[in-house]
């Protein structure tokens, strides 16, 4: 039963961190229509910015506080970002107006590439350290009730807890604020959104920096467990069957998916793996995405996918 | 000038239908096929074949079955390496298994068991489409990189994982030499290219199209979704099925699981968008950009006697692929193939435009 | 109008009920339509006229009624089922496959009678190649027909709205359905052009004898040609009856012509 | 009819031989020209495939997402040069489009499309205001707000799109085949809205049309155009008495309306430029 | 015009790896520039270099081998970095008779060089690496594993699955049990395989990870408190970047290494001197020293000294083809003498390869994290053969009937 709560919490808090990547997704897809394959590639941008300022700011400047050091370096990373968005926008969103989705889809893998690259060659390929003082040690609670107690992870509250707030200021923004009504026009239709003078390019820059942002929070929060390299970029594989399933254009949706398919990982790979050899989870998520997409095509919260004649 | 349709005067809808209605392209056609079997064999060396024209080959080949599930038929997949790896584990298992399997034989014989899984995980089609659909394939791939290399059985026992292929063989000759694997794809491709392409332009064809581009007027002009759908998908994931075999056997020779990963399967889709979705000419165009591209750029620091630091040059080579990628998506997002296809227009024209 | 045969009821729909959610797009609609007529049905903006034809059509499965198409009664109807029993159908908001060809648009439209298997349409040789050019013919002369011969190879995505109207009628034509169902087809013609398409409409339905039911705005057109018209309000049958007892009806005057008609 | 114009209105939209050409091969304009003054109303009338989309796309900017481009020739409104201003800049100068063929915003309700079209809009009461307007110009809208665009009628997604233009505010309206699919009562509401407008508000439109009959009517000047280039123009009533465009866009050969049914043979479309 | 030989650098600075890749292709190419600058080469003959990038991927290693195999008089040898690229690589090696030098890595079976004339798995293999593990944890369990359960964490990929067979094996023979936890790569989400081994509760775990499933996996043994002294890593996974930035998180955690980590020897002093004071070091100063750079240089050291003794047969100072270098590296043997000499003295072992015995000598020893650095808490192991030797030949014997390779004998 402990082991049982253990899993099943340790899935949430997975999930959690899977949400994190997906926001990001949700964001640009719902408010550009387009599905934004570079979005693993910005975590890593951004993680590499934060880290690299990190370390080099306190050297510049000749002092010692790691919180000042890391409050400088956010700011960089998030000016960096929303640099990159602009850029993004200037260089090749605004030549793909009114393109197909998977053209577009293909434009953010190029753009992806590019990030990666430039990200490397700026700031370096080996492994960078962020350091945002997330305790690190496993608390043991409930050791009365069960053997050997329950194991909690702080550092996986606080990144659930920082998701959560996420989500409710995005929520917001979607649904209280006209730009946030304006994005979805601009994602159904980019010629009639023009037509009724929604300025695109402005549109997109603001979408895109913020997804900028989103990435940036979740490359510190993976780049303060994993260290900042390369490989943070493929963390993105694993919000793919988080945004399906709750919905590509859904903020909410992006939560419950995540936990939904960390739970459903972390318990296949317990309770199911053994039978078969072990290693499933990855497939897993996305095999419980797809079964969930049968009977709801356009995952959980998703818009209805729309076909009249 | 030299491409001048004036004169040339359809009678029949035979010659209107015909592969290539204008003269020039049927000739320039015939040539590049005499080049392609005549000349490059002795022309081109080793490392050529081995590092530049077979594999661009085999990933024409592949493309072309991406393009008649994706460009064709609208289904967008992720899950392409996935398909290679099937028909070359396949292929793999036929010749180890069975003593005596012809080298052929055990290709297609891939071919078809990547045409089964590829109607097993194109059923959800029939339910899930767009993007969704595009994320949900990735079921696929991520199941068989777990399947080849958790189930022993795969890999004949392999310990670790990754398997190798003997000397090849056909009907007795050895194919040995790398001009000789040339032309054993070559011929491969150029049987599957005409093909794809009777295919393409006949009434499977259509209804392919028919079901991309509008699928409920499809259904109302008596189209049945769930055929042309997995018929799609079925023929798309053979084709990429023996690509899958060629390229394990042909070009690798050994390989393990990551060969087909989802990398591949992005790079397919890479080729077929910048070379053109619902193209067949395309298909190779884009395998020619996504294939030379990186040598390319591995090779312009030698030559303008830069010396750039190895990784430097990597993340370059990185940077100026994906820029590459997103101006020619600008410039011309249906692809390579549209982009001949103005220019022949223009030429045509010339020297009076428009 | 006489000199036209005009034979028994070939389609028939029995208390057709629609709901989407709270929306009664259509509520207890019956209606019949005899071989060789020309049938219009009319009525105000969001009336149900489209999904009637949805319905008839298997595109929309009615949630009460029956239709009965040459004897056969049927509560719902499959796309492929209708297709293949003769009915053809074109779109009001442009359904054509915009990336192919008008050519290809067209040929699809004759999907239903090729009869060749997938390997020897790869191969393309003897029947399958027979097959190809003998459909290809009729397209052709569809394509005369409707004056698109310039449009041939062009993408229809690319061709001016009035013209992919006429795709799709060509589209609905190739199929030589015994019952056509037109969803505004004049809709974005000036005066020229729909005098060519009454035409048009008028020749296939005389020379092929099909029958034809047809949803348009234009009174002038619809009280031309028409033998018979329903007229649909709010999703409710409010007459039908030759366009001359139409043209009388108090409802229809109120709710959909108007006094100036 | 009511068509005396004030004395020499100012032009407010000269649009100056341009040519237009879409995907870098096809030529579709070939040097049009066209004048609007300041509170007409000027229409554009021709067969399928003239270029009158093409030209109301040339002067709104709208061509990008079309792969078009405007090759020569020049637009002035109000004579600055509006060819490299964004669609948003133009709606700004109040000038908007009402595309072909609706293209409403599938996933809003008919309010959201509506409430989207007054994104430029920033007080609280106009918008409010103008969302009453619309709602009274087209009360089907009303009934039908808290639907999901795409789940309406085609008439009614085209109520939708004007009434979405409208909510701009607009100083002109470059509508395109705004009768397109409308019930014949609602046709007549939307060219009397248009003279509302035009009358009440000073609203300049520019309508592309193929209801020549409508369009004659209530319009002060028109256009015909053929195979992408102008080849008549005059004031409406003169264009309407004109016994070439009785024949061929008001079906009245000989002065008389004949039946449709009376057609006997295909027409042989008239080549202006023969 | 002076003589040449050319070396095939295959690296991966970018990708997954690069944190590894990095240090090990500066310290491979640092060492040529030392021998080139303080010996003028290989008995006067320069030795030349060209680094391809493979980014860890096996089709790019082939396009890598491809373009540099002939390059030269002939290339010298290839160090692929990667298992995965050496199965790619290593039939064709058999066809273009070039040598391919796997140092603690590739096939485990190619040992046996009556079969793999071209491999040389040169210091030692993976099922070398899981012996000597296996060694350390019995001497701290007092001398049996019987009724122990050990854990293998591995990436899930031919590099992970390399000694599997091993483990088993001895499993059977000294009454263990053996759990496998497959990890798929790359591995950045742990938490179902550490949750498992908080509820199967192995005795030690054995980490054959590489890149980011490191740091990963620490984190999450540490997340599950799962003690990191009962983690033994794989040289791979054992480098200063891999431990460095978890600080105290990673203390107590064990890696096998080939080579005594902690000492700087001679070498690093005269590549200081001679390459590094003059501004020409290849990576920054600071990697200098670290696991993967001083392993690097162990094996360009390898790489050289299998020249020199190619020359000493057919020429000294000429450029030799592959095929010749291959006799060098057949006929290596580094005395403790010459070891000293070459300023490898503390770094590591002798080692003496064969025509039969492709390895040489499998010399290793356990570093343990303290937090802050590595230290070493064993003395130098050699592998126990007796389960090893006939697995080998088993392997090489399927792998010869496979491709219908006739064993040489050697004697
Ligand atoms: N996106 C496009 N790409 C290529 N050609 C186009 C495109 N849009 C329009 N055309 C071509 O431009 C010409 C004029 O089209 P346009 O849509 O302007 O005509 P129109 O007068 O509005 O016709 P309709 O009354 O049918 O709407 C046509 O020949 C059409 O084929
Ligand atoms: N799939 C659907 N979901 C929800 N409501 C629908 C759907 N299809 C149609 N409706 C509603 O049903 C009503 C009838 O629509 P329909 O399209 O049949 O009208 P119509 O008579 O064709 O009108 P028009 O002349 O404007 O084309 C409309 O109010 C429409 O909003
Ligand atoms: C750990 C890995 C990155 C590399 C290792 N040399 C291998 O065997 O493949
Ligand atoms: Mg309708
Ligand atoms: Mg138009």
């Amino acid at each position: 039963m402990g082991f049982f709560l253990e899993t099943l919490f340790g899935g949430l808090m997975a999930g959690m961190l899977y949400s994190l990547i997906a926001l990001g997704f949700v964001l640009i897809y719902k408010a550009s229509g387009v599905f934004n394959f570079a979005q693993g590639s910005m975590v890593l941008f951004a993680a590499l910015v934060m880290a690299r300022f990190a370390e080099w700011i306190p050297q510049w400047l000749g002092f010692d506080s790691l919180f000042l050091a890391n409050l400088l370096a956010f700011m960089v990373a998030m000016l960096a970002m929303v640099i990159v968005a602009w850029l993004i926008e200037r260089l090749a969103l605004r030549g793909l107006v009114n393109q197909e989705g998977i053209t577009l889809l293909m434009a953010t893998l190029g753009i992806g590439y590019f990030l990666d690259g430039s990200g490397q060659l700026l700031f370096g390929s080996g492994t960078y350290k962020i350091d945002i003082g997330m305790p690190k040690e496993p608390l043991i609670v409930l050791e009365n009730m069960f053997e050997g107690g329950l194991l909690l992870n702080l550092e996986d509250l606080i990144a659930a807890l920082i998701s959560a707030v996420l989500v409710v200021l995005l929520t917001i923004f979607f649904q209280k604020t006209r730009t946030g009504r304006a994005l979805r026009a601009v994602a159904d239709d980019h010629q009639a959104a023009q037509s009724i003078g929604i300025p695109l390019n402005r549109i997109w820059v603001v979408v895109w920096a913020i997804g900028g942002i989103v990435a940036l929070v979740a490359g510190m929060i993976w780049g303060s467990k994993l260290g900042v390299q390369y490989s943070i970029s493929l963390v993105a594989l694993k919000a793919f069957p988080v945004v399906i399933l709750g919905g590509l254009t859904s903020v909410p949706g992006a939560i419950l998916g995540g936990l939904l398919i960390g739970v459903g990982e972390k318990l296949s790979e317990i309770y199911l793996g053994p039978f078969v050899g072990g290693g499933i989870e990855t497939w897993f998520a996305y095999v419980l995405a797809l079964a969930i997409l049968l009977f709801r095509p356009q995952g959980l919260f998703g818009d209805k996918i729309i076909d009249r004649v | 000038m030299f491409y001048r349709e004036n004169g040339q005067f359809k009678s029949s809808y035979r010659a209107d239908t015909a592969l290539f209605p204008v003269a020039q392209d049927r000739w320039v056609l015939l040539a590049l096929a005499g080049v392609a079997f005549f000349v490059v064999p002795i022309v081109a060396s080793d490392y050529a074949f081995r590092a530049v024209i077979i594999p661009f080959l085999i990933l024409s080949l592949a493309a072309i079955g991406l393009n008649i599930l994706v460009g064709y038929c609208g289904q967008i997949s992720l899950g392409t390496g996935a398909f290679m790896a099937v028909g070359a584990y396949a292929a793999y298992n036929l010749q180890v298994r069975i003593e005596g399997m012809p080298l052929l034989l055990a290709v297609l014989g891939g071919g078809l068991c990547a045409m089964v899984a590829g109607v097993l995980f194109g059923i959800p089609s029939l339910r899930i489409r767009g993007l969704y659909l595009a994320v949900a394939t990735l079921a696929a791939q991520f199941f068989v990189d777990w399947f080849t290399n958790r189930v022993p059985w795969v890999t004949n026992d392999s310990s670790s994982g990754s398997v190798s292929v003997g000397s090849l063989e056909v009907a007795g000759f050895a194919i040995d030499t790398p001009a000789q694997r040339y032309l054993l794809c070559l011929s491969f491709v150029v049987v599957f290219a005409l093909l794809a392409k009777n295919l393409v332009r006949g009434a499977i064809g259509r209804e392919w199209m028919a079901m991309r581009d509008m699928d409920v007027a499809a259904s109302v002009i008596g189209i049945r979704p769930v055929n042309a759908k997995l018929t799609a998908f079925a023929v798309s994931s053979f084709i990429v099925g023996v690509a899958g075999a060629l390229w394990g056997f042909v070009h690798l020779g050994a390989w393990e699981p990551a060969a087909f990963g989802l990398d591949k399967s992005l790079q397919l889709l890479f080729m077929i968008i910048i070379g053109g979705l619902g193209s067949i000419a395309g298909s190779f165009f884009g395998a020619a950009f996504i294939v030379m591209l990186p040598l390319f750029l591995n090779y312009v620091p030698h030559w303008l006697g830069i010396a750039f630091s190895t990784a430097t040059a990597a993340h370059l080579e990185h940077m100026i692929f994906g820029a590459l990628i997103v101006f020619f998506l600008i410039v011309e997002p249906h692809g390579l193939a549209r982009l001949w296809s103005t220019a022949r227009q223009k030429l045509r024209l010339w020297p009076f435009p428009h | 109008m006489a000199s036209k045969n005009i034979g028994d009821v070939i389609l028939d729909v029995k208390s057709i009920s629609l709901r989407f959610g709270g929306v009664k797009a259509l509520t207890d609609i019956s209606f019949d339509v005899r071989e060789h007529e020309v049938r219009a049905i009319i009525g105000p903006n969001g009336a149900g006229k489209s999904s009637m034809l949805n319905c008839i059509n298997g595109v929309y499965t009615p949630s009460e009624g029956a239709i009965t198409f040459r004897g056969q009664t049927f509560s719902h109807m499959n796309s492929r089922q209708v297709a293949e029993m003769g009915i053809g159908r074109t779109f009001q908001n442009l359904a054509l496959f915009k990336g192919m060809s008008v050519i290809d648009n067209i040929m699809t439209g004759r999907n239903l009678k090729i009869k060749s298997n997938i390997l020897l349409q790869a191969l393309r040789i003897g029947p399958a190649q027979r097959e190809e050019f003998a459909n290809r013919e009729k397209v052709e002369h569809i394509i005369d027909f409707l004056e698109i011969q310039a449009f041939r190879k062009t993408p229809v995505g690319q061709l001016p709205y009035g013209l992919q109207k006429r795709v799709d009628l060509g589209r609905a034509l190739a199929m030589e359905p015994q019952v056509l169902l037109l969803d505004e087809p004049m809709a974005g013609m000036n005066v020229e052009e729909k005098q060519d398409m009454c035409r048009f409409i008028l020749d296939v339905n005389e020379e092929f004898g099909t029958t034809i039911v047809l949803i348009e705005h234009d009174m002038g057109v619809v009280m031309d040609i028409s033998d018979r018209v329903v007229v649909l309000d709010y999703g409710k049958k409010i007459g039908d009856g030759t366009p001359d007892e139409v043209r009388d009806n108090e409802d229809v005057i109120t709710a959909y012509l108007g006094t100036s008609h | 009819m009511d068509t005396t114009a004030p004395p020499a209105p100012a032009t407010l939209l000269n649009v100056n031989g341009i040519e237009v050409i879409y995907n870098h091969v096809i030529l579709v304009l070939k040097g049009v020209s066209l004048q609007v003054p300041e509170g007409s109303i000027v229409a554009i009338l021709g067969g399928n495939g003239a270029g009158k989309t093409t030209t109301l796309r040339a002067v709104s900017n709208l061509l990008q997402g079309e792969r078009g481009e405007v090759t020569k020739g020049s637009i002035e409104l109000r004579g600055e040069r509006i060819e490299n201003l964004t669609p948003a800049d133009l709606v700004k100068r109040g000038v908007v489009q009402v595309m072909e063929g609706r293209h409403c915003f599938a996933h809003l309700t008919i309010e959201e499309n509506l409430l989207t079209g007054a994104y430029t809009r920033t007080s609280k009461p106009e918008i409010a205001a103008n969302l009453e307007k619309v709602y009274t110009y087209f009360p089907r809208l009303k009934t039908r707000r808290t639907s999901q665009a795409a789940y309406t009628s085609g008439g009614e997604q085209q109520m939708c799109a004007i009434g979405r233009a409208l909510m701009t505010n607009p100083s002109m309206v470059l509508l395109d085949e705004p009768s397109m699919g409308l019930a014949p009562q609602i046709v007549e509401e939307v060219f009397n809205i248009v003279k509302d407008l035009n009358t009440r508000e000073k609203v300049t439109f520019l309508l592309a049309e193929q209801n020549t009959n409508m369009a004659l009517k209530y319009s002060d000047y028109g256009y015909i155009m053929e195979s992408g280039r102008v080849v008549m123009d005059g004031a409406a009533a003169s264009l309407a008495n004109n016994e070439d465009v009785k024949e061929f866009y008001l079906g009245m050969g000989g002065g008389e309306r004949k039946s449709f049914k009376d057609a006997k043979s295909y027409k042989r479309r008239k080549r202006w430029l023969a | 015009q002076a003589a040449e030989q050319f070396i095939a650098l295959l690296v991966y600075r970018t990708g997954q790896f690069a944190p590894l890749g990095i240090p090990w292709a500066d310290g491979k190419q640092d060492y040529l520039k030392l021998v080139n600058a303080r010996d003028g080469g290989v008995n006067g003959v320069k030795l030349t270099y060209e680094e391809c990038e493979t980014a860890y991927d096996a089709a790019k290693g082939v396009e890598c081998y491809e373009r540099l195999k002939s390059k030269g008089s002939g290339a010298s040898g290839f160090d692929p970095q990667s298992t995965g690229i050496t199965f790619a690589v290593t039939d064709k090696a058999f066809a273009d008779k070039v040598s391919i030098e796997t140092p603690g890595y590739g096939l485990s079976q190619s040992v046996d060089g009556t079969v793999f004339e071209w491999n040389f798995p040169l210091l030692g293999t993976y099922w070398t690496a899981a012996d000597v593990i296996l060694q350390d944890i019995a001497k701290k369990e007092k001398g049996s594993l019987k009724g122990k359960k050990i854990g293998l964490v591995y990436h899930d990929s031919p590099y992970g699955k390399e000694p599997i067979p091993l483990l088993e094996k001895r499993a059977a023979a000294d009454g263990f049990e053996v759990v496998l936890f497959p990890v798929t790569p790359p591995g950045v989400e742990q938490k179902s395989t550490w949750l498992k081994i908080r509820q199967q509760k192995p005795d030690y775990v054995l980490f054959w990870s590489a890149g980011v499933m490191t740091p990963a996996g620490i984190r999450e043994a540490q997340a599950t408190a799962f003690p990191r002294e009962k983690m033994y890593a794989v040289w791979w996974a054992g480098s200063d970047h891999d431990v460095k930035d978890l600080g105290i998180s990673a203390k107590g955690y064990n890696a096998v290494t080939i080579h005594n980590s902690a000492a700087k020897d001679a070498v690093h002093d005269a590549l200081k001197t001679m390459v590094y004071d003059k501004g020409q070091g290849t990576g920054p100063a600071t990697s200098v020293g670290t696991l993967a750079h001083t392993r690097g240089m162990m094996i360009s050291m390898l790489q050289v000294e299998a020249i020199r003794a190619a020359q000493e047969k057919y020429g000294k100072g000429k450029s030799l083809t592959s095929e010749q270098v291959r006799w060098g590296f057949e006929n290596l043997n580094l005395t403790a003498e010459r070891l000293k000499a070459l300023g490898f003295g503390t770094i590591m072992r002798p080692v003496k390869t064969s025509c039969s015995n492709h390895m040489g000598d499998d010399w290793a020893r356990i570093v343990q994290w303290d937090g802050g650095k590595w230290n070493i808490t064993s003395d130098w192991y050699q592998s126990d053969k007796t389960h090893i030797n006939p697995l080998v030949k088993e392997y090489a014997a399927k792998y010869a009937k496979e491709k219908n390779i006739t064993p040489r004998t050697c004697n």
